[in-house]
């Protein structure tokens, strides 16, 4: 029973990271329906970010945080200006393979720049592990997984109840009606990258310091994991990203635990197609149908 | 007069909405038939359901094939348009980028068969058949006077012509019903008159049953043998047009009921 | 005049235009200018090509989005690897080749029947998912030899077998899009709802032209593992679906000549870059970015070179 | 005329096999064997310096720098009583085979190269043989570990292909020996990296050599950076220790994480972990009760007169300790130096014959014979980490 509790506490620990990366998907899909590829190595930048300011400046754990968030969202501002804003008119598809691009841009621009090796993050947060009743749960994972739960609490007030908030919505349901009714598409598009890439910046930094590694490559296999969790939950969804990334972390925790680690992965998508096929939009999704 | 298509009591519901709701019909050979109604009626829904679009809550649609009224339920739309239903949409949907020549031949695609080796590895029969194909084709777009368009991408036609593509698409399934949502949406009066013409010559010349959901009261009362009137999801009148032009209850339901 | 007679002069066209490529490569060869190592660049430039055409006939032309194409490559090597080691001989080879694509069908008969069922994206992320099974399922078999993938494969692959593949698949491809077959899919690309009111079985239509995909894909597999005479799980990943993917885009999704024309750019593009060390996938992810965004429907868009019009272009000059 | 048409379109097919068959019979070669040395000696790397094993690749370049750095400082290497310097040409193979494939045709024939370092991964590694072969141009690898890479199908040797590092199973059956008479541990749960042939192999290595249980198997993949699920449950099996093949980036996290999840028993690697960052992801309160085996030890460089140069050298170089991917690369050029100085020749083909006959080399790993079947047969030692510092050597004989 302490091992399943255990296993429980593992699952979540490992969701509420694909769940915070998996709302950075979700926003940008839900409002340009481009899959974002590159939105796993913003989360890179803002570990290197964590990795530069805790190393170089000293700065704290929460400084890093917040100034991560703030890089990530401007890089995402401007990989959005550079990159998909020309493309806007363009078919969908097109801005997938540049969004490819900018991934294998930033990644191999990276490994050129500071070299591909995986290197330890500072340990700004010293660690502490509570036990109780022989379940044992680390403060750092309690910080994540408080940290992504005030997150999402923050982005899903910041849709529902602001101005901005709004107009998202209003652009995710039609982008041209909404800006005959004088919805700055491009202040609304730039604002909803920084917000997921300010996401994605804050899970880079607590990731770094929760696993004490980073390299450019580290957002590839995690990005891929969100992107599933975030169809699963139905994307476009904000609670649904929530949930995907939950689902997700406890069915690969799940699977290692019953010893087929192998097929960890495999498991992974045989529910996801699972999912899709009883539910196509995911299951918070929105099944709309074509009018005829 | 035989009874080609029949309707029973058709129910539809959308969640807790009910769209249609004890409609029945019944249409017979080569008559021409129009639904009308106010917005909202439900006229599409109607549409949607005898063309297997979407399935009904309740109900029963029954079509006449070989001597024999076999029902639609759990059918799916392919293969209503199969036993012989044609139809055109409101907001028109050509294959936007095909030839008008390829949106015509689809349409034909269960009128010939071309094996997959017999095409891919261009046996001489492939030819033949494709030849034989194209020439029914070609004739067909000639009554329709589209053979000059053959060769244009369908989204470089003007608006009325699309319509018209559209309904020379139906036809060349060789239907027996040809069911038309709206043909004249859009169209100027001049347009319009063109199409009144078009839809009597295909009555006449094609030898088919024709449902016609229309707006353009001048084009109803001009084309259509007998009126369905629909409103609110419910059938309110069935006659002829002088009948229907005299409905105190129709009247109601246009002019709403004050008038 | 209906249009196919006249088709004729074009399509002879065509083929010389193929034969004199192989004699061309041929005669390279011969005087060499034409090394193993460019003849290898043009063998994975010609593997490219009929893997991209597979993939741009159920994207371009079926409108399916598959990200799945890598996991029906890796079944076409994997058969030929196996089969090849225990029967030595070019019977084996062909042999395999059949087998392969088999496989392959079945797999994109049981992947297909029920994920075509969703559109875009979720398609997509379906098939991609669908193509990692398989891949993990072959990173933990015994007789595939696990993650240190299979070596010493017999090469039976040489170059004029794979350019006469790439030949046999594009002319099949091409042959198929301008038949009743084609224009179906292409019906079911438009407008999905308008193909159903005429008729057509689209589940039906679209698993055919993603089966048809598959078993080309396998076709490039097996030509992949017996011309490398390697291949290891790792080849088949996710990355793979998406450089084939790359290699649709660019070139123009719904163009085949477009698909030609991108694989040679971009199989170019990568053996130049090699003398760039490790900045040169920094340059290759900078060229993908700069050509999307100024040619964003692809080098080609959905146009095809036509040779039809290359003739009436010359004749216009000459009047 | 449409018949015609139609015949010629058929019989095309068969037209183009036809000429597949002729162009068989007239493109054969007339060139001679290997490639002549100039007046530098050229060597080519195939490296993994981008893609997912860019990290070790980049490594084993800054080994490999070094070393022809250092030679090239000192004149160059004698050949037959003439000094001629080294040209390095590096290359990336995107860890890819199909990449590699290309790389070493380039190398072997644009570039001329006399002899070839690299690549770093054994996929990579054999996707390279075909074309080195043809060219009759020989290479050593640093690290491609599996025991069939320098073998051809029927078993004999491939002539042109040497490594400088074990095959994965003489690592393996050590660390089941050390493991068994040296800790004791009598359960063992495997934990082994699933994506390269470096861990599976090693696994059913140790499996096969281990004398004791074997409680459980389980895998990862590379990039992976959660195991608590797996470490949780190896909790209740009662183990021993831990046999962890793998590479440093994710051992180190495997440490941390069993360390943390109360999991104090003997953790057992390989070579691939004998990395001073292993200590620095893992922590190094972590990295305590940790063994692996290697041929290169930190701490018997001390004694070692060519370790410890190799060790200066290249914190004076780089300013970092020195991965012992580094050391196999620098060792690799060093073997080829060797070759061409026994040989007294920098042809290709001499190169290779010099490789087969390598005996007792002074390497950085250890002294270095190479044996019929080309792998370098060396010493291995398994090292002790406590608190992340390497507190022991033990040679396993």
């Amino acid at each position: 029973m302490q091992i399943f509790f255990q296993q429980v506490i593992n699952g979540l620990s490992l969701g509420s990271i694909y769940a915070l990366l998996a709302l950075g998907y979700t926003m940008v899909y839900g409002i340009i329906k481009l899959i974002n590829f590159a939105h796993g190595d913003i989360y890179m930048l803002g570990a290197f970010w964590g990795y530069y300011v805790i190393n170089v400046w000293h700065f704290n754990f929460v400084l890093a945080l917040l100034s991560a968030m703030v890089v990530c969202g401007l890089s995402g501002v401007i990989i959005e200006y550079l990159a998909y804003r020309p493309l806007r008119h363009s078919p969908r598809i097109t801005a997938l393979i540049t969004a490819i691009g900018v991934s294998f841009f930033l990644e191999n621009g990276m490994s050129y720049l500071f070299g591909s090796n995986a290197r330890d993050f500072p340990q700004a947060v010293k660690q502490v592990n509570y036990n109780i009743g022989g379940v044992r749960i680390s403060n750092i994972q309690l910080e994540i997984l408080l940290t992504s739960c005030i997150l999402m609490l923050i982005l899903q007030l910041i849709i529902k109840r602001t101005k901005m908030g709004r107009a998202m919505r209003a652009v995710s349901v039609d982008n041209a009606a909404a800006e005959l009714v004088g919805v700055d598409l491009n202040r609304t598009i730039s604002f909803t990258f920084a917000l997921g890439s300010a996401m994605a910046g804050a899970a880079g930094v607590m990731i770094g310091l929760y696993y004490n590694s980073i390299d450019p490559l580290m957002g590839l296999t995690p990005g891929i994991k969100a992107f599933v969790a975030a169809v699963v939950g139905g994307i476009g969804s904000v609670p649904g990203a929530s949930l995907g990334g939950f689902l997700i972390g406890l069915l690969e925790t799940l699977v290692q635990s019953i010893g087929l680690s192998a097929y960890k992965d495999a498991v992974v998508y045989v529910v996801l197609i699972v999912i899709l096929l009883i539910r196509p939009m995911g299951i918070f999704g929105k099944n709309v149908k074509e009018k005829v | 007069m035989t009874t080609i298509l029949k309707v029973d009591k058709l129910v539809k519901k959308f969640g807790g909405l009910t769209a249609v709701s004890n409609v029945s019909m019944q249409l017979n050979e080569d008559e021409l038939v129009a639904l009308i109604g106010p917005n909202g009626a439900g006229k599409t829904t109607v549409f949607n359901l005898l063309t297997g679009v979407i399935s009904q809550s309740s109900g029963k649609i029954c079509f006449r094939e070989r001597e024999e009224m076999i029902s639609l339920n759990n059918k799916k739309a392919y293969q209503i348009a199969n036993m012989g239903c044609a139809r055109t949409f409101q907001n028109i949907r050509l294959f936007k980028n095909m030839t008008v020549l390829d949106n015509v031949l689809v349409a034909m695609t269960n009128q010939y068969k071309e094996g997959f080796f017999k095409s891919v590895l261009r046996f001489p029969s492939f030819y033949r058949t494709e030849d034989e194909i194209l020439k029914k084709a070609r004739a067909l777009l000639a009554i329709f006077d589209l053979d000059k368009d053959m060769y244009k991408l369908a989204s470089n036609l003007p608006y009325g012509i699309q319509r018209r593509l559209e309904i020379v698409r139906g036809l060349a399934m060789k239907p027996k019903i040809l069911f038309l949502d709206e043909p004249a949406a859009g169209m100027n009066p001049e347009e319009t008159a063109d199409l009144t013409r078009l839809i009597r010559k295909i009555q006449k010349e094609f030898h088919i049953t024709v449902l016609l959901i229309e707006h353009d009261m001048s084009l109803v009362m001009n084309l259509a043998e007998r009126i369905y009137v629909l409103d609110q999801g419910k059938m309110l009148a069935e006659g002829t047009p002088n009948e229907i032009q005299q409905d105190k209850a129709v009247i109601k339901a246009y002019l709403g009921e004050e008038g | 005049m209906i249009g196919l007679k006249a088709n004729f002069k074009y399509n002879i066209c065509w083929f010389i235009i193929m034969i004199t490529g192989f004699y061309l490569m041929n005669t390279l060869i011969m005087v060499g200018l034409v090394d193993s190592f460019i003849e290898n660049m043009f063998v994975m430039i010609w593997i490219n090509i009929i893997l991209a055409t597979g993939l741009n006939l159920i994207i371009g032309f079926a409108g399916q989005f598959s990200l799945g194409h890598a996991g029906f490559m890796a079944i076409g090597a994997y058969t030929t690897a196996i089969i090849t080691q225990k029967a030595v001989s070019i019977g084996g080879f062909y042999v395999s080749f059949i087998v392969g694509m088999i496989i392959a069908v079945i797999a994109a008969l049981l992947v297909g029947i029920p994920t075509l069922r969703l559109r875009g994206d979720y398609l997509a992320i379906a098939t991609m998912g669908a193509a990692e099974i398989i891949r993990i399922i072959i990173n933990n078999m015994k007789i595939t030899n696990g993650p240190a993938g299979m070596f010493n494969i017999p090469q039976f692959a040489t170059w004029p077998i794979v350019y006469v593949m790439m030949c046999i698949t594009t002319i099949v491809t091409v042959n198929f899009i301008n038949s009743r077959g084609g224009r179906v899919i292409k019906s079911v690309r438009e407008d999905e709802i308008a193909a159903e009111a005429m008729g057509i079985n689209t589940t039906k239509w679209k698993l055919a032209a993603f089966v048809l995909g598959a078993a080309t894909a396998a076709i490039a597999g097996s030509l992949h593992a017996s011309y490398l005479q390697t291949i290891a799980p790792n080849d088949f990943g996710i990355m793979e679906s998406i450089s084939i993917l790359i290699i649709v885009v660019l070139g123009g999704v719904g163009s085949v000549t477009g698909t030609f024309v991108a694989a040679v750019v971009l199989g170019v593009l990568d053996t130049v870059l090699q003398d760039f060390g490790t900045l040169r996938m920094v340059i290759y992810a900078a060229a993908l970015i700069l050509i999307m965004v100024f040619k964003p429907s692809g080098l080609l868009g959905t146009r095809e070179i036509s040779i039809r019009r290359l003739f009436s272009y010359i004749k216009r000059r000459s009047v | 005329m449409r018949k015609s048409a139609i015949k010629k379109l058929m019989g095309f097919g068969t037209a183009m096999m036809v000429a597949g068959i002729l162009a068989g019979c007239s493109t054969a070669k007339t060139e001679s064997k290997g490639n002549a040395a100039g007046n530098t000696i050229k060597i080519g790397v195939n490296m993994e310096l981008s893609g997912a094993a860019a990290g070790y690749g980049n490594s084993q370049k800054q080994g490999i720098q070094l070393a022809v750095k250092e030679i090239n400082k000192k004149g160059g290497i004698n050949v037959n009583g003439k000094k001629k310097k080294i040209t390095l040409i590096i290359r990336d193979n995107k860890t890819s085979t199909s990449t590699s494939a290309s790389v070493a045709a380039q190398l072997v024939n644009k570039d001329k190269v006399n002899a070839i370092v690299g690549p770093a991964t054994t996929n990579a590694g054999t996707a390279q043989i075909p074309n080195i072969t043809k060219a009759a141009v020989p290479s050593v690898s640093p690290s491609a570990t599996d025991p069939n890479y320098t073998l051809q199908k029927s078993g004999k040797v491939q002539p042109y292909v040497f490594r400088a590092c074990y095959q994965n199973n003489f690592q393996g059956s050590t660390a089941a020996k050390f493991a068994y008479t040296n800790l004791k541990a009598k359960r063992v749960a495997i934990l082994a990296d699933n994506s390269s042939d470096y861990g599976t192999g090693l696994a059913k290595a140790f499996k096969k050599s281990y004398k004791g249980k074997i409680t459980a198997s389980q895998y990862f993949q590379e990039g992976d950076k959660d195991f608590n699920a797996i470490l949780t449950s190896f909790k209740n099996k009662k183990i021993d220790a831990i046999y962890a093949p793998g590479y440093y980036s994710e051992i180190g996290l495997i440490i941390k994480q069993a360390r943390q999840a109360g999991i104090n028993v003997p953790i057992i690697g390989s070579d691939g972990m004998a990395d001073p960052k292993l200590a620095q992801i893992a922590g190094s309160k972590s990295a305590t009760n940790v063994y692996y085996t290697t041929p290169f030890s930190t701490r018997v460089a001390n004694q070692n007169g060519t370790a410890k140069k190799f060790m200066t050298a290249f914190k004076n170089e780089y300013n970092e300790e020195a991965p012992t991917f580094s050391a196999l690369a620098y060792d690799s050029v060093n073997m080829i130096k060797e070759a061409i100085e026994n040989e007294k020749s920098a042809d290709s083909v001499k190169i290779a014959e010099g490789l087969a006959k390598i005996k007792n080399f002074d390497g950085v790993t250890g002294k270095i014979t190479i044996d019929s079947k080309h792998n370098a047969h060396k010493p291995i030692v398994v090292e002790t980490l406590t608190d992340g510092k390497v507190s022991a050597a033990t040679e396993i004989k």
